[in-house]
């Protein structure tokens, strides 16, 4: 089927996800009150604004991942052809995972992979 | 206009590149600015993919540039965030203009 | 005085008991019916209890009375996902308004029960009191009410069941 | 074409009914109790019923919401949860789509759906869905390494990214057989890893209904809200077809070297029952980790992750890197 | 209408509402949690979504009938939240009640505190995300409860107890069925073991999480299993006894670490006591009558009375003064976990918001007692 | 110590304090600006330790309001009571104890929204229960509420 | 030492987590432990425990009797006010005139079955009933005279 | 007009239009949005010519990377529920024109000059062809920048915790 399966899958999302949607909107009934748009906060009114600036420790880990996200990248054409290249494939990878885990272990000292 | 070739796919990154350069002149935003950067970075890789598809197909070098180009925006990224997240920490403003004040 | 005497409940044809679709077959069933079905069988509570009550309605949670039976064991926290209320405990004047913003922002269609003594009519609190609401029918509409203090859990799933039959006799397309 | 997207969809929405069924039916019986058992035979029309109460189930937009965004966050969810079906093989010669970069597809496509998580909490306007949001930031980006990194390990052995070709490798014996330990540990680190990916208890943080009262999903109604429950079921199998294709072999049958007449009759099995056998025994080991579990807390989370997973799994590439290459898997 | 209460909120603060409608709180209590990322700066507990008036009632009720309202206030207690009005209005009266009534209200009162760990145990695990649990225990807690239906005619609010002693005598299969659940119970043991206290999650969601001091305990008038996991003895069915507890052989149950775990344990502790002492007196009810003589309307005589007994969640204080009235003058009830409440915002300085959860299931809040 | 003994001790420090025996407790009633130096010495001598104050009430008894205060000593297990009396019902205030024991703090809370006694020195005073914007203190005598209905 | 106690983690968290998971499916595998009753389905078997309080009745013979005398004692044991007498002078076969309950009314819906009207009653007029399926739509309903239409008094009771 | 020029248009509109929208969006979170749609619609491109391994790539690191940790910073540096502040008409006049400009002159040098193609054996973009030529070490190999993209990688990930780990200075 090639990648016009890719093509159908997407469409077959779309439809499926803006049908049921659709659908839903065209057929439920709906009411109106004050009250119904407002945020839910276990039904006390929300203090200031929800799009607070919000000041958390995850971010750090974002970052870590990034730098793992593209060390996998570039994992995947050398895992293909590892068996092929033999040796020599261990002994790069070694090299490059060594240096990262280099960089792992430094920030696991410095305590960035503690939660904030 | 029936057979795509390198010249469409080189008009499309040429307009991306002017997007992004657009965008990093008129927003002051840095994470904007950021962003457009990335559009930027990734007109050239459009650009460095096509040259391989259509005029070096022998070889694979367009495709590394691009892997590599990839590589290198994401450290780049990585690293401006973490700026960027400092600097607002310290002045509480991601508006480069009032960076330009900032003494660090 | 025109208070009629209650039917016994076990002289009433007991509604929990039917469950074939109505017309015999599930295809040829008529619209209407197939909503009221889905919604009668797909009643999702709102874990909203505020005092004693809700006890019983954990119970009737548990193991040995199990609503999920009725697939009614889906409790949503947020009141966006919840079909129904089941108002246990008492509710007080400064509950009132929250009470009124659940239900308020929960979407159509929704229902109601009001389970206790407490809730139907403030109950064991209903005098010398300052703060009870007397009824919580003052505050929203109800659909059932199971008396009692606490109901037990078997009494609620009776309500639940009673609820589904209201809710079968509901117009959607219909013009009642 | 048309055909054979009715058909596929058809074939998902089936497919998450049963999901549903049977995820209540195991907690149920977990849990000594009967489950759903009053609507159509045996309950099993309960999850229809839900659906068509969802569909008649008005769909509101908060009013501080970002509407665009709130609207576009479950499209978002349940296309990229759509789109990772396409490479997988669900019987011999039966695959929509088998491209030649499977393994990393599936785990490119399914790091798209933490945008429509961090979407659908942002856009919400609602505390606790920003925070639900956050935490999904954090977690479905840490595990997604671990799940590359194990994919990572079966790559090496079979040599190959396409789906169909590592299914091939695993003609003459699973890798979960042949990889010894190193792969075990891959197997047990995918299947943790997986489950922290798609959200599901001990790891529903992003959802927490104790702490965050339904954290992203917060404000979805109707609809809306039923995309989330079917994408939650499309990527619970999802991610265990693919565990079952790369693990235990996807569709083929269980061989051993050796004994032709027990792998002739092994044979006679077909193979979609193989492939389907094998993920749902995989849904269910998922299932059972849910209702056994309490949920873990966001710093032990990430710990688990970042201080267990992933050096573990790092050291273990190493470990199955040096068994591809002296061959020392069977 | 808003709430005015601002003192919480700062300039650019994160502020969130836990509760009334939470599934964390137990009932409708509300916190305004002040946040900074997931971790809590500063808790200020808002109270009166359940306040019933009861001590204003009571002011108007007989001494025979104010007894129901304390059974709607802890709930979970209602036994033993009877016999500590009971209590005080014979130590008014000076009557007391007969051996029976004692060993029978001793009794119930034991077993109502298993049922109320149970269920604690139940929503303990259902709060950190495990739902099982909740089944295992309501099992048998739906056995205990089926035996008090059983002698009392209800199942969770009992009103069974009367000055003198107890309304009706114990049904004939009273104690052959306590044995029997006493001995499922036991055979079921190992289930909380595997299913929570040994698992790792669990642990480390309790361990170090929501410390108090011994000195904190104290001072924030801390009681029952709250107060005992951080080093206070405080059991008043050691320390005041009453009712017969003084003839009874049980621990008091001490942990001097203070923080989730300890409470957690301290209250898995407690469900054993409470086995054992059941297990003494089942086989050993004195014969008799279950009801002391008592003058139909009571009249309490002048002056102030005092009763404390211990329910699951700590120490109860029943406060009547009287004017010689048939009606209490003034009526306060001290609640346990009222005073625990008070503790929480210094538990959870610094938890995250999964911690908070772990701290109020381990406090064990009923929030209608606080209330009232 | 004994009542007898903790009715010596404490008559030596506030010669001005009444007592009352008949009940179980020794009860020690004084005028409210008296409150606080009593409270400081009765927690922190070291043959009283009152640590533990496990009531705080309040009665109102029409012509005049008592705060009641139920001492503990977790060391010497002995308790006391401590009353104090304000006799200004208009408008009435104590001190607060909740520099000596962190309880008083929501405990007072409620007297206040209760009784309407205000607190000096109290860091958060604010109606517990009930709405800020409610009319009264329910639990005075003379507290009349059109919704309550009377049996 | 530390990668010691680094595995040594890994092993026992696995070793508590697969306790656990043995526990629950223990149970999933032995149906035969589900305690649940299906409650509309076992009406039939169904039975309460005799002392349960379902509802308070007042139980008439078969020739329409009751044993109410009327005298009130229930509604002033009531703690909350559930039971209102309304009474009637009756004018009895000789010419006296007695005091006879027209309407008991019973508020069910305020009802916190505590029992001590029943204790109260002198005359054992009221038991508690069994029933406990009282859901209506209506809460008016629930206010219910508990004296048939018609009834008497039972002789013998008052003396 | 076949269904591959079709899908070209799409991507191309997705591409050039999320970007448009991208720089332009009153909202932030918005922007970032708009930037995930071209990112994905570049990655569409590269399965379009047939580098799936790119577009995978693509997506990974930008859809799952760059993209969630410009929502993070988006999420903890401003109030990103309110608009941003308009930029001055004249500078967006005087950078429109500009760019305008440029980029008409740049597509005019496109579509002037024409391109020839070199060779005529092909290469498949296979993933194994890919780690092939990375880990070679001849010519076309690419096995030393591999692992220099460790180096960096590292000295960004060393760099990013000095940043951000810096002790907060108390306001
Ligand atoms: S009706 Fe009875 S059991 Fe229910 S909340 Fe009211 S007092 Fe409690
Ligand atoms: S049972 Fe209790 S509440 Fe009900 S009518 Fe009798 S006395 Fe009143
Ligand atoms: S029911 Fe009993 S107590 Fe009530 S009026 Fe009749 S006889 Fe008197």
């Amino acid at each position: 089927m090639g990648s016009s399966a890719l093509i159908l899958l997407l469409i077959c999302g779309i439809a499926f996800a803006g049908g049921g949607i659709l659908l839903s909107k065209a057929l439920a009934k709906t009411s109106q009150n004050l009250q119904k748009g407002l945020p839910y906060e276990c039904g006390i009114p929300t203090i200031g604004t929800s799009w607070i600036q919000f000041n958390v420790g995850y971010y750090l880990f974002a970052l870590i991942f990034l730098v793992f996200d593209v060390e996998l990248v570039f994992m995947y054409p050398w895992a293909v052809v590892v068996k092929e290249v033999g040796m020599a494939a261990l002994i790069e990878i070694l090299i490059f995972i060594f240096i990262l885990f280099m960089g792992f272990l430094y920030a696991w000292r410095k305590g960035a992979l503690k939660w904030i | 206009m029936n057979e795509i070739g390198l010249t469409h796919i080189l008009v499309i990154s040429t307009l991306l590149f002017f997007i992004g350069v657009y965008g990093f002149l008129t927003r002051r935003n840095m994470i904007i600015m950021l962003m457009a950067i990335e559009l930027i970075l990734n007109s050239v890789n459009i650009n460095f993919v096509a040259f391989n598809k259509y005029i070096y197909s022998g070889k694979l070098d367009g495709l590394f540039f691009t892997l590599f180009i990839t590589a290198i925006a994401a450290a780049e990224a990585a690293v401006a965030i973490a700026i960027i997240i400092n600097l607002y920490r310290n002045y509480k403003s991601i508006d480069i203009n009032d960076a330009d004040s900032m003494k660090y | 005085m025109d208070i009629k005497n209650n039917v016994p409940a076990n002289k009433l044809i007991f509604p929990g008991q039917i469950h074939e679709t109505p017309d015999g077959g599930f295809l040829i069933t008529k619209l209407d019916e197939v909503i009221n079905w889905a919604r009668s069988n797909s009643l999702w509570p709102l874990i909203f209890g505020t005092s004693c009550c809700a006890i019983e309605m954990m119970s009737a949670a548990d193991a040995k009375y199990d609503w999920s039976r009725f697939g009614f064991e889906v409790a949503r926290a947020s009141p966006r996902q919840a079909d129904l209320i089941i108002v246990a405990g008492t509710i007080v004047m400064k509950m009132a308004p929250v009470l009124k913003r659940l239900y308020d922002q929960m979407p159509d269609p929704k229902y109601v029960i009001a389970m206790g003594a407490c809730t139907i009519s403030g109950g064991p609190f209903f005098y010398n009191t300052y703060s009870v609401v007397k009824g919580v029918d003052h505050i929203i509409p109800v659909d059932v009410y199971v008396p009692g203090c606490p109901p037990r859990p078997e009494a609620l799933l009776h309500s639940m069941i009673t609820l589904q039959e209201k809710i079968k006799n509901e117009a959607f397309f219909r013009k009642s | 074409m048309v055909i054979t997207g009715v058909c596929l969809l058809a074939f998902l929405v089936v497919l998450c009914f049963f999901l549903g069924y049977m995820e209540r039916k195991v907690a149920a019986f977990m849990e000594i109790r009967l489950g759903p058992n009053r609507v159509g035979p045996k309950g099993s029309m309960q999850i229809v019923a839900d659906t068509v109460k969802l569909l008649f189930k008005e769909g509101l937009t908060p009013d501080g919401a970002d509407k665009f965004l709130f609207n576009l966050a479950p499209f978002i969810v349940v296309i990229t949860s759509m789109l990772v079906v396409a490479p997988i093989a669900y019987a011999r010669d039966f695959q929509l789509w088998d491209i030649n970069i499977g393994v990393l597809y599936v785990s490119s496509i399914s790091s798209m759906a933490v945008i429509g998580i961090l979407m659908a909490g942002w856009s919400s306007s609602n505390k606790y869905s920003l925070i639900g949001a956050m935490r999904s930031g954090a977690q479905i980006v840490s595990y997604e390494l671990s799940i590359g990194l194990s994919l990572i390990s079966i790559v090496i052995l079979s040599g190959s990214l396409q789906l169909s070709e590592i299914i091939e490798s695993q003609a003459n014996g699973w890798w979960i057989f042949k990889g010894h330990i190193p792969v075990i540990i891959s197997f047990v680190i995918f299947i943790i890893a997986s489950t922290a990916e798609i959200n599901r208890a001990p790891f529903d943080l992003t959802e927490a209904e104790q702490e965050l009262t339904g954290g992203f999903h917060t404000e979805y109604a109707g609809m809306k809200f039923a995309m989330f429950l079917l994408s939650e079921y499309i990527n619970l199998f999802v991610v265990s077809a693919i565990a079952a294709t790369i693990f235990l072999g996807g569709w083929m049958p269980f061989h051993i070297g050796g004994l032709d007449a027990f792998n002739h009759i092994m044979d006679y099995i077909p193979s979609s029952i193989w492939f389907f056998g094998k993920t749902f025994l995989i849904i269910f080991i998922i299932m059972w980790f849910r209702w056994t579990f309490p949920r873990l807390r966001i710093d032990q989370l990430l710990n688990l992750e970042w201080k267990y997973l992933l050096p573990i799994s790092m050291v273990n590439i190493l470990l199955v890197t040096a068994m591809a290459i002296m061959g020392w898997h069977f | 209408m808003l709430l005015g209460q601002d003192h919480i909120t700062e300039e650019g603060e994160f502020v969130i509402n836990m509760g009334p409608q939470h599934p964390a709180t137990h009932g409708v209590l509300h916190l305004k949690i002040g946040l900074d990322g997931e971790t809590i700066k500063k808790i200020e507990p808002h109270l009166g979504y359940i306040h019933r008036s009861i001590e204003k009632m009571c002011e108007q009720l007989s001494y025979r009938q104010f007894i129901f309202t304390t059974s709607r206030m802890d709930y979970l207690s209602a036994h033993i939240n009877n016999q500590a009005c009971v209590l005080a209005v014979e130590k008014a009266l000076q009557v007391e009640a007969t051996p029976r009534a004692k060993a029978i209200r001793v009794l119930m009162a034991e077993l109502t505190r298993l049922a109320s760990h149970q269920l604690w145990w139940a929503c303990m695990g259902l709060d950190l995300g495990a739902v099982t649990p909740f089944f295992y225990a309501f099992r048998e807690r739906e056995a205990i409860n089926t035996i008090i239906e059983e002698t009392c005619g209800t199942r969770l609010t009992q009103n069974y107890m009367v000055p003198g002693g107890v309304m009706m005598d114990i049904h004939p299969n009273f104690q052959k069925r306590v044995k029997e659940v006493l001995k499922q119970i036991k055979e079921k043991a190992h289930e909380y073991d595997e299913l929570l206290t040994g698992n790792v999650i669990f642990q480390q969601r309790l361990k170090g999480v929501g410390y108090l001091s011994k000195e904190d305990a104290v001072s924030y008038g801390c009681s029952g299993p709250t107060a005992r996991a951080s080093g206070v003895s405080c059991d008043v069915r050691k320390l005041f006894p009453y009712d017969g507890y003084e003839q009874l052989k049980f621990d008091e149950i001490l942990n001097t670490e203070g923080d989730s775990w300890a409470r957690y344990l301290v209250r898995l502790g407690e469900m054993k006591q409470s086995i054992s002492i059941i297990e003494q007196l089942i086989d050993n009810i004195p014969e008799g009558d279950f009801q002391a003589k008592t003058k139909n309307v009571i009249k309490l005589p002048k002056g102030d009375f005092y009763q404390r007994v211990e329910t699951a969640r700590g120490e109860l204080g029943v406060y009547i003064v009287s004017d010689g009235g048939a009606t209490p003058y003034r009526c306060k009830f001290r609640s346990p976990n009222f005073s625990n409440l008070s503790a929480i915002p210094k538990m959870a300085e610094g938890a995250k918001i999964g911690d908070l959860v772990a701290i109020m299931a381990t406090v064990d809040l009923v929030i209608p007692d606080i209330d009232r | 110590m004994t009542n007898e003994e903790l009715k010596y001790s404490i008559t030596e420090l506030l010669p001005v304090a009444t007592y009352d025996e008949s009940g179980e407790f020794l009860n020690i009633i004084i005028p409210s600006d008296e409150l606080i130096p009593l409270m400081k010495e009765l927690r922190s001598k070291k043959e009283f330790d009152f640590d533990y104050l496990f009531c705080l009430t309040c009665i109102d008894w029409k012509d005049h309001l008592m705060m009641v205060y139920h001492l503990l000593s977790k060391v010497h297990k002995h308790c006391i009571v401590v009353k104090a009396k304000i006799t200004d019902i208009q408008n009435p205030k104590i001190e607060s104890v909740n520099c000596i024991w962190k309880t008083a703090e929501l405990n007072e809370d409620e007297v206040y929204d209760l009784f309407g006694i205000r607190f000096l020195n109290h860091p958060n005073l604010r109606r517990l229960f009930l709405e800020e914007d409610w009319k009264g203190f329910p639990l005075r005598k003379n507290y009349v509420d059109e919704n309550m209905i009377k049996l | 030492m530390f990668l010691k106690e680094y595995f040594g983690t890994i092993f026992n968290s696995v070793k508590s987590l697969l306790t656990g998971m043995k526990l629950t499916g223990y149970y999933f595998t032995h149906l035969k432990e589900i305690v649940t009753e299906e409650y509309p389905d076992n009406r039939a078997t169904l039975k309460m425990a005799e002392r349960f309080r379902g509802e308070v009745t007042m139980p008439h013979n078969e020739n329409n009797e009751h044993r109410c005398t009327g005298c009130q004692s229930c509604e002033l044991a009531c703690p909350n006010g559930s039971i209102k007498i309304i009474t009637k002078q009756e004018i009895q076969a000789d010419g006296k005139k007695k005091k006879r309950i027209d309407t008991w009314v019973y508020h069910l819906d305020m009802c916190t079955l505590c029992n001590l009207c029943v204790i109260a009653c002198p005359s054992e007029a009221i038991v508690m009933g069994q029933n406990f399926e009282h859901s209506v739509y209506d809460k008016k309903q629930l206010k219910k005279i508990l004296n048939k239409t018609g009834s008497k008094l039972m002789e013998g009771v008052e003396e | 007009m076949s269904a591959s020029t079709i899908i070209f248009y799409i991507l191309s509109a997705i591409i050039v239009g999320g970007g448009l929208l991208a720089v332009t969006a009153r909202k932030i979170f918005r922007a970032a949005v708009f930037l995930l749609f071209s990112l994905i619609g570049i990655a569409g491109l590269y399965f379009y010519m047939n580098y799936e391994f790119l577009g995978a790539v693509q997506i990974v690191v930008y859809v799952g990377g760059i993209i969630v940790l410009i929502i993070f910073s988006i999420l903890l540096t401003a109030e990103s529920g309110s608009d941003m502040k308009k930029p001055a008409l004249s500078r967006i006049l005087f950078s429109a024109l500009a760019t305008i400009f440029a980029c008409a002159l740049t597509l005019w040098l496109i579509k002037q000059h024409t391109f020839h193609v070199n060779e005529s054996t092909i290469i498949e973009p296979s993933v194994r062809n890919i780690g092939r030529q990375m880990l070679s070490t001849t010519e076309h190999g690419y096995i030393l920048p591999f692992e220099v993209v460790s180096i960096l990688l590292l000295a960004a990930m060393i760099g990013c915790i000095v940043i951000a780990i810096k002790i907060k200075p108390k306001t």
